[in-house]
């Protein structure tokens, strides 16, 4: 693999030759609902040329993937429908052409890949065989020769040992991988253009850029144009050439990438773009705040066992958190940063009482082991979790109102009537109409249904609320918004934070002080200031330089091109990792000196 | 040899012939089920046999007989040169071990005690002898029995297929199989069985009796649900219908001509009964018992049956010696039934159960019953059960009603003296016993005792006007009410040849195969 | 594998155990009495007694339990008390006949089912969906034995297609396979319905669009699998339910299987026999639960044994 | 969704799940079809032309042939000259409580089993799931034929033991979908909340069990009707001259081709019965399912 000396932003390269391949013009998509038409994208008008890049930028919910899956040809029907305008690819236009052409085109001449690479790949068949059949639909080569091109393409994403990943299944790849191999299976066909709809949004800030780079090297190597679809700024400063704004269906603004950065026009572009967080904004001195301490962790360590062998034994374990120790006072905000698999969320769930554990873990001066029934009800109440996908963490058979009075019944306060009140109370403080207590999840938006979790976190006034991702599923416009309601409910309410976050920007931002962790283990910890300041550990300095920075003016540093896979947690029994050891490095800035590594 | 066979036959051929119930067994001192019956009458012979159709006695595999003046001993001589299908000659030696067999407890004969009147019997039965002392081998050619009491009925019992004559070889080599390895002497031998499909029978070519069989072989397709087979029939790739027309079809076939021809239609050994618990409250008056017998209207029972029966008015069936003729039994009067039951003590009626085995058309007629019980005032509830729950029901005295359909009483042979001991007499009458009226009249007993004591054939119509008064006491305490005799109704398929009296044959049910032809 | 194949067959052999027991005591309590039907209508007190004597019916429970087992240890499942047979020989002509007849049904069942919820899965709420939901309802409320003389009456004497009944050659099996298959295709098709539409609505299939697959290979070769996972569960249990429907289809096809053997003994309270056709179907269970458990992971590979 | 919309969404207060169910056509024509089925059983005295059990003379030809529909009798006469309409009336008493109380025990059975299995790991779930193998592996009709031969055979009973046998595969399927549910994130929330067993069982995850409860419940209806037909068949049902859809079925399926009537009125009640439940059981699921409201 080259790496390119020097990789400046997307802007530089949109000197690309001059041929259209795609247009779009004044599309209309409506839904047919109780048979009225409800116009859902309207008038959006765009083309897209040869090694162009164009970014689709908007709020969740502006239309940015209907436009796309209306290119495909792949609106859900039979209710939502293209109802005006046309697509052009060549001569044809894609509205009017029969599913049959529409199926050639396909795969063929313009390829998708998709937000969630966890569930995009069918899960039970082998990778090979979903490269082979994307091939063999439109090329009729022989399996063999199929084969080969699939092998082509997987090494063209460098992946890894591709004659063996052919032969894997999707949850047998991490997501990065499985994403790679989403790109992999778009590009075997040498498409003219590609759809990217939110690639890197679920992948960690390492796999993030390293999509992103692979992304761009495709480019660069085929021509191929992009249609990227991201509500990241970061992404889209460094990607696009050219940015779309969508808000509720229709193009707001339309500008080359670093016009539309330097002086974006539109309010909404405006509020866009200033709520994206961006590095180096939030460094704020550390408070010299209050002493007493929410939670602490004593050496807590958790271990999940793998059962294997003849007789079921135990042979593995996996060494999800080793030795972490930290402390948060009241009214702090602890960030936990780290990538996939590090044990951020592990931690979280022995807090709770999800996972078992050994080590100490004190409550309000408390220790919770050997709690009886009552203490750990009462710890219920203390330490509250907001989890990352506010979807799944809502039943969706409840109505938000008996959602968020849950906590209330659970521990027998209040009246019922009391608890009207005080769910109408707390819809209002996280920002809610009082009438959203009738309705159910799933008609509300993803940074309002996380508004709710929020309040069901809050009904039973906590001391520390555990946010476990929970901004990252969110777009930026409505991130900023969640996190100025967990800012302000921690002045008011003086309550703690423990922030889980594989976004760096989103941590700075809020934290008062950082952990680092890296498998199982906190390799540096300090404040926000000093963490990202300074970062002493070469783990911090490499995630810190892998977020994108929104700003297409921005020149990356090039020899941090992250590769490899983080290192498995998982043990066989009677070895385990060495623990770091942490040094002071002034001002209570812990850094370990080692990487952790085997010991027996 | 007063039997003349039909001189149309042909012989050759083969027939097919369907059951419903697997066949158990083909050991003759196991098999008591109506289908493996006439199987086993095919494959060994006894010394006394009957005449094709009829209820005739005649001689078997016994050439000739003589009985002592006092009725006590019987001294058979055998046939020369009958060989077993092994080859072997039978002789005197294999009537006794026969005979010793049946009749020893560890062989679990059901049909040990129709021997009960040979001497050593009980002997045998408790286990005190291993063999039968009244049976002694003169000779290879000479069998003398004897008995411990006058026997009017021996030579009947020794026509039932429990008396039939194995090889001992051939029961030794085979142990307890040889129920499915019978060697015998018969007509046919067991050619193939297939378990649970079907059984060959081929024709035994050294057969004793000249000309006969004709059929050279006989395929028993069993597990064959009745409708089917007769779906079967109608198609040509059945020849009988072993279980014969069920109700479902009868009327179909009957109102075809072309079909209704081929029915063959005659009387068998049967009587259809409600039993009357004696011991149970208030059937214990006999005034109840007379009247629940005119509360039925049986004529209205056979029309349920598509009138596949005649009404019966007494125990014994009208084809058998000792029936009554002229007896008019109780008439179906309900009003008279009424009184009867105000008479003692029972005008507001009471509440009694009516078992029933649950297969049809049994439930059916138990419904009729009820509702002709439930006019004079008296609350049957049904309990219809499987066959052995219906039995263990009567046999603990459980049951105050048990309709008999289904395991009615099929004579074993045509002797009244076989419908009364297990189902009338006191001897049944006990826990486990077949007496499910419970009935017990000393008086009875000794006169049936008395009548099956005449052996002497000159005087066998007082021995029926013996018996004829035993049935008429009977009736007059009536612990039974007789409701009809089912008539046999069978089918054959067009090539088959024969007298119909072969297909209705009373002891050979459901054809006397040795007889029957093809005629293509 | 190995390992996990062992847990499973202990297990199993425990379950066997059990179900021994329960029919064991069953038979114990069920207010027949074996004896009766051996000794026939003619038999003495004493003849019933001397029976009951040498089958050790006399015994405590305990004790004719534990000498049944230890028999079975031995590979000895007694002897038919009214066919004086051994019950393993009885067993042994006719379990083919019934493994090819519930293999054949589970088939057709499948066959018919999941084509049926398939077809009503993608035309969701068309009227197509809504008559293949009366299909299934019918299939499951026609009774089987009407079912089974119909199929007989139409296709084997009216058409002539199919023999009337009997046992041997491919064109035998098919009338009863159906017959025993109809009702559990209504049971498939309402499970498959559902369970497509789950997968039809999961972002692979809109990947498989977005790759320009042809309906047909996007519905067999990524829908189907994935659908068919949850009904994969269902063929284990599906083998219990047979049993009732055996009897019925087996009597009325003349076919020779155990489910015959069975109903005549059950009749007959011949007890050694429905000891050995109940656990000799419970071992049909017990493989066909395990068969499914092991062919899941081969159809999804994320699903581990354990 | 963008807040707007979700927000214009929510007009007017809702109506109840029923009172929007009576909006959808086929729901309606379930629950008349229901209701026509329960007025029949209850009010069956009032409404039959004649007493079930009674054995018209002119109900039979003469040689004892049953009459086919029409004329005197609507539906025809069976086997015994007894009127078919009245007896399917009263029959659908017997068949209520079989297919829709022994089925629902026996779904309330298997749910609770499955649930308490699928939930609880250690001993107790384990011990629960093997016992539901053990079930599984006996043959269902033999249970059934040995208990209710063990305790004389009554409606009641029948409807018990009906109970008893059929709880098991409901068991083994709730069992599987529980223990996917459990593994969800609601599920956990519900935890960090402090919410005990019983009210994450009850409360959170048997809502989500219903959709599979409707599929297993209404087919169920059939089979559980047929089942007790096949027990009046072998002697150890409700007992003669009670009538239930099934046990007319199977007193007359021999006469099907003779006398087609006696299977096919009975038979058609059970479908519809079945299909009524169904009908309404769709429904009832799309409503309380709030992300599949409105859909149809
Ligand atoms: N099948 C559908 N039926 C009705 N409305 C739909 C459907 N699919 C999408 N919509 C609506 O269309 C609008 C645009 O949706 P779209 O998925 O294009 O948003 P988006 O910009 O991609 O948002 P996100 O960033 O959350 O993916 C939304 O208001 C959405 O509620
Ligand atoms: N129940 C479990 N059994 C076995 N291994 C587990 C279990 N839960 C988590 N792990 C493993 O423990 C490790 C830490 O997982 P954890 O979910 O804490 O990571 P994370 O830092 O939260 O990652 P992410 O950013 O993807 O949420 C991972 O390797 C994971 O596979
Ligand atoms: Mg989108
Ligand atoms: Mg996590």
């Amino acid at each position: 693999m080259t790496v390119s000396a020097k990789q400046t932003s997307g802007a530089a390269s949109a000197a690309a030759p001059d041929t259209q391949v795609l247009d779009v013009s004044r599309l209309c998509v409506s839904v047919r609902a109780q048979g009225v038409l409800k116009p859902l994208v309207s008038d959006v008008s765009f083309q897209l040329r040869k090694g162009q890049t164009l970014a689709l930028a908007g709020e969740s919910g502006s239309g940015k993937s209907l436009t796309s899956l209306a290119i495909m040809g792949l609106l859900p029907p039979p209710a939502v429908q293209v109802t005006g305008g046309a697509i052009r690819l060549g001569d044809q236009d894609l509205t009017q052409i029969n599913e049959a052409t529409m199926r050639d085109i396909r795969g063929n001449r313009i390829a998708m890949i998709f937000q969630e690479p966890m569930t995009s790949l069918n899960p039970v068949l082998t990778i090979g065989t979903q490269l082979v059949e994307a091939i063999r639909a439109h090329d009729p080569v022989s399996r063999n020769e199929a084969r080969s091109r699939a092998l082509e393409a997987l090494r063209a994403v460098r992946i890894n040992q591709p004659e063996q990943r052919m032969m894997q299944y999707p949850h047998e790849l991490s997501g990065g991988m499985r994403q790679r191999v989403m790109i992999a299976m778009a590009l075997a066909l040498e498409p003219e253009i590609l759809i990217a709809d939110e690639p890197t949004t679920a992948l960690d800030v390492t796999v993030q850029r390293e999509v992103l780079d692979l992304l761009r090297d495709l480019q660069a190597e085929h021509g191929t144009a992009i249609l990227l679809i991201t509500h990241d700024m970061g992404v889209v400063a460094e990607m696009a050439d050219q940015v779309i704004v969508m808000k509720d269906g229709s193009v707001v603004e339309e500008n080359d990438t670093k016009s539309l950065f330097a002086a974006p026009t539109h309010p909404y572009t405006q509020a866009l773009l200033s709520a994206v967080p961006r590095m180096g904004d939030g460094v704020k001195p550390a408070k010299d705040a209050a002493t007493d301490s929410v939670l602490r962790l004593d050496n807590l360590e958790v271990r999940f066992d793998i059962h294997g062998g003849l007789l079921g034994r135990v042979t593995h374990r996996v060494h999800a958190v080793e030795g972490v120790s930290l402390e948060i006072n009241r009214g702090e905000t602890f960030a936990l940063v780290g990538e996939s698999g590090c044990g951020k969320s592990t931690i979280a769930r022995a807090i709770v009482g999800l996972a078992p554990y050994t080590g100490r873990i004190e409550l309000k001066g408390q220790y919770l082991e050997g709690a009886d029934a009552q203490e750990r009800m009462s710890r219920c109440r203390n330490v509250q979790m907001v989890f990352q996908d506010p979807m799944a963490a809502l039943d969706p058979r409840m109505r938000v109102g008996d959602l968020i009075a849950e906590p209330l019944v659970i521990h027998g306060i209040g009246t019922p009537a009391e608890r009207a009140t005080q769910i109408a109370d707390l819809l209002h403080r996280v920002g809610l109409p009082a009438e959203a207590a009738q309705r159910y999840p799933h008609e509300f938006s993803g940074g309002q249904r996380q508004r709710i979790c929020i309040a069901r976190a809050l009904s039973l006034k906590p001391d520390l609320i555990i946010a476990d991702e929970s901004v990252s599923a969110l777009d930026v416009s409505v991130q900023a918004q969640v996190l100025d309601l967990l800012q302000s409910l921690k002045r008011e309410l003086g309550i703690a934070y423990l922030f889980i976050s594989h976004d760096m920007a989103v941590v700075e931002n809020v934290a008062d002080r950082v952990g680092v962790m890296y498998l199982g283990q906190i390799v540096e910890m300090g404040t926000g200031a000093q963490v990202f300041g300074n970062p002493q550990h070469p783990y911090t300095q490499r995630l810190i330089q892998a977020v994108p920075v929104p700003d297409p003016l921005h020149v990356r540093m090039s020899d941090v091109r992250l590769t490899g896979e983080v290192p498995s947690p998982v043990y066989p029994v009677g070895k385990s990792p060495r623990r770091v050891k942490l040094v002071n490095h002034g001002e209570g800035h812990l850094v370990s000196r080692s990487k952790p590594e085997v010991v027996e | 040899e007063d039997y003349q066979p039909d001189p149309n036959a042909k012989p050759g051929g083969g027939i097919v012939i369907t059951y419903k119930d697997d066949v158990a067994t083909l050991d003759p001192a196991i098999g008591y089920d109506w289908q493996n019956w006439s199987m086993i009458k095919s494959i060994f012979d006894g010394l006394m046999d009957y005449d094709p159709g009829t209820t005739d006695l005649r001689p078997g595999l016994a050439e000739s007989y003589t009985v002592s003046d006092d009725g006590m001993t019987f001294t058979f001589k055998l046939r020369g040169g009958v060989t077993f299908h092994n080859g072997r000659e039978m002789t005197a030696d294999d009537v006794k071990f026969s005979l010793d067999r049946v009749t020893n407890p560890a062989t679990q004969s059901p049909g040990a005690g129709f021997f009960g009147s040979i001497k050593g019997y009980d002997a045998m039965a408790d286990g005190s002898a291993d063999n039968l002392e009244g049976v002694k081998v003169v000779d290879d050619g000479t069998i003398e029995i004897t008995l411990s009491r006058p026997d009017a009925t021996f030579l009947h019992v020794m026509a039932l297929n429990f008396a039939s004559v194995v090889a001992r070889e051939a029961v030794e080599a085979a142990g307890d199989d040889f129920g499915k390895q019978p060697v015998g002497t018969g007509a046919y031998k067991l050619g193939e069985w297939t378990l649970g499909q079907r059984l060959v029978f081929e024709k035994n070519a050294d057969y004793w009796r000249d000309g006969v069989p004709y059929l050279d072989s006989i395929t028993f397709e069993v597990g064959q649900e009745p409708v089917v087979a007769l779906l079967r029939l109608q198609n040509g790739e059945v020849d009988v219908p072993g279980d014969g027309i069920p109700p479902a079809k009868f009327r179909e076939v009957m109102s075809d001509p072309a079909q209704a021809e081929r029915v063959v239609e005659g009387g068998q050994l049967h009587t259809g009964y409600i039993t009357l618990n004696v011991n149970t409250p208030p059937m214990d008056d006999a005034r109840v018992r007379q009247a629940i017998n005119m509360a039925i209207n049986k004529d209205r029972i056979v029309q349920i049956i598509n009138g596949r029966a005649v009404p019966a008015t007494q125990p014994l069936p009208p084809s058998m010696p000792g029936y009554t003729d002229g007896y008019a039994g109780y008439g179906f009067d309900p009003e008279g039934a009424k009184a009867l039951l105000a008479e003692a003590g029972q005008g507001d009626g009471f509440a009694t159960e009516l078992y029933v085995m649950n297969t049809d058309p049994n439930p059916r007629i138990a419904q009729a019953i009820q509702r002709d019980l439930a006019d004079i005032g008296i609350d049957a509830a049904i309990k219809s059960l499987a066959q052995a729950n219906v039995i263990e029901a009567g046999g603990n005295g459980s049951a105050p009603m048990i309709w008999s359909g289904g395991m009615a009483w099929i004579a074993d042979f045509p002797d009244p003296s076989n419908f009364y001991g297990p189902i009338l007499g006191c001897d049944g009458a006990v826990d486990g016993g077949w007496n499910w009226s419970w009935y017990c009249n000393a008086d009875l007993d000794a006169m049936a005792t008395k009548a099956d004591a005449i052996t002497d054939a000159a005087k066998q119509d007082e021995r029926m006007q013996m018996w004829s008064d035993v049935y008429m006491g009977v009736m007059e305490d009536a612990p039974w009410v007789p409701v009809f005799n089912e008539q046999r109704y069978t089918m054959k398929s067009a090539r088959m040849g024969g007298a119909d009296a072969l297909y209705v044959d009373p002891v050979s049910i459901p054809i006397n195969y040795d007889y029957v032809y093809v005629t293509e | 594998m190995v390992a996990y194949l062992l847990r499973r067959i202990v297990q199993s052999v425990l379950i066997l155990l059990g179900v021994s027991f329960i029919t064991f005591l069953l038979l114990y309590v069920l207010p027949a009495d074996p004896v009766r039907q051996i000794a026939g209508r003619s038999a003495t007190a004493q003849t019933v007694q001397n029976i009951r004597e040498q089958l050790g019916l006399d015994q405590p429970f305990f004790v004719q339990y534990w000498r049944y087992l230890s028999g079975l240890v031995q590979g000895d499942m007694g002897r038919s008390y009214l066919q004086k047979t051994e019950v393993s020989t009885l067993i042994a002509a006719r379990l083919p006949a019934t493994l090819l007849l519930m293999g054949a049904g589970i088939l057709c069942e499948l066959a018919i089912g999941l084509s049926m919820g398939v077809v009503a899965a993608l035309r969701r709420g068309q009227t197509s969906d809504q008559a293949l939901m009366i299909a299934s309802f019918v299939a499951v409320s026609a009774p089987q034995f009407v079912v089974s003389l119909l199929l007989l009456y139409v296709f084997a004497v009216q058409l002539g297609w199919f023999p009337i009944g009997g046992y041997g050659t491919a064109s035998h099996v098919v009338l009863p396979a159906l017959a025993l298959g109809i009702m559990g295709s209504g049971w498939y098709s309402r499970m498959m319905r559902s369970s497509m539409i789950d997968v039809l609505r999961q972002d692979f299939i809109r990947t498989a669009h977005a790759k320009g697959l042809t309906r047909s290979r996007i519905i067999l070769r990524h829908a189907l699998p994935n659908a068919i996972l949850p009904v994969i569960a269902m063929i284990g249990i599906d083998i219990g339910i047979f049993m009732g429907g055996l009897v019925v289809v087996e009597s009325v096809f003349g076919w020779p299987g155990i489910g015959q053997l069975a109903w005549q003994a059950i009749q007959r309270v011949d007890i050694p026999i429905i000891m050995g056709v109940t656990l000799v179907t419970a071992c049909a269970i017990v493989i066909g639960n395990l068969l499914a458990d092991i062919i899941a992971p081969l159809i999804d590979p994320r699903i581990k044994l354990r | 969704m963008s807040d707007a919309t979700a927000a214009a969404d929510t007009t007017l207060a809702e109506p109840g799940p029923w009172r929007r169910i009576l909006r959808r056509k086929l729901a309606v024509f379930g629950l008349i079809l229901i209701a026509l089925v329960v007025i029949g059983a209850v009010f069956a005295p009032w409404i039959a032309p004649y007493a079930p059990d009674e054995q018209h003379f002119e109900g039979l030809t003469l040689e004892g042939a049953p009459l086919g529909p029409g004329g005197e009798f609507p539906l025809g006469t069976d086997l015994l000259g007894r009127d078919l309409f009245s007896r399917i009336l009263y029959g659908a008493r017997t068949s209520l409580i079989i297919g829709v109380v022994a089925n629902g025990l026996a779904l309330i059975i298997g749910t609770l089993i499955g649930l308490t299995a699928g939930y609880m790991r250690g001993w107790l779930g384990t011990v629960l799931m093997r016992f539901t193998d053990l079930m599984m592996a006996f043959p269902a009709l033999l249970l059934a034929i040995c208990l209710a031969a063990i305790f004389q055979p009554s409606l009641w009973i029948v409807a018990l033991v009906i109970a008893l046998v059929n709880w098991v595969q409901t068991a083994r399927v709730i069992y599987t979908e529980t223990t996917s549910l459990s593994e969800r994130d609601f599920i956990a929330a519900e935890k960090t909340l402090g919410a005990g067993t019983g009210r994450i069982l009850f409360h959170h995850i048997l809502p989500h069990l219903v959709p599979t409860l409707i599929v297993w419940g209404t087919l169920g209806i059939s089979t559980t009707v047929l089942l007790e037909a096949t027990l009046s068949f072998l002697g150890v049902g409700v007992q003669p001259p009670t009538p239930s859809w099934g046990n007319i079925i199977f007193e007359n399926q021999t006469y099907f081709q003779a006398a087609p009537w006696l299977v096919f009125f009975p038979g058609l009640a059970i479908l519809l019965l079945a299909l009524a439940f169904n009908l309404v059981g769709d429904a009832l699921r799309d409503e309380l399912d709030p992300t599949q409201r409105g859909r149809n």
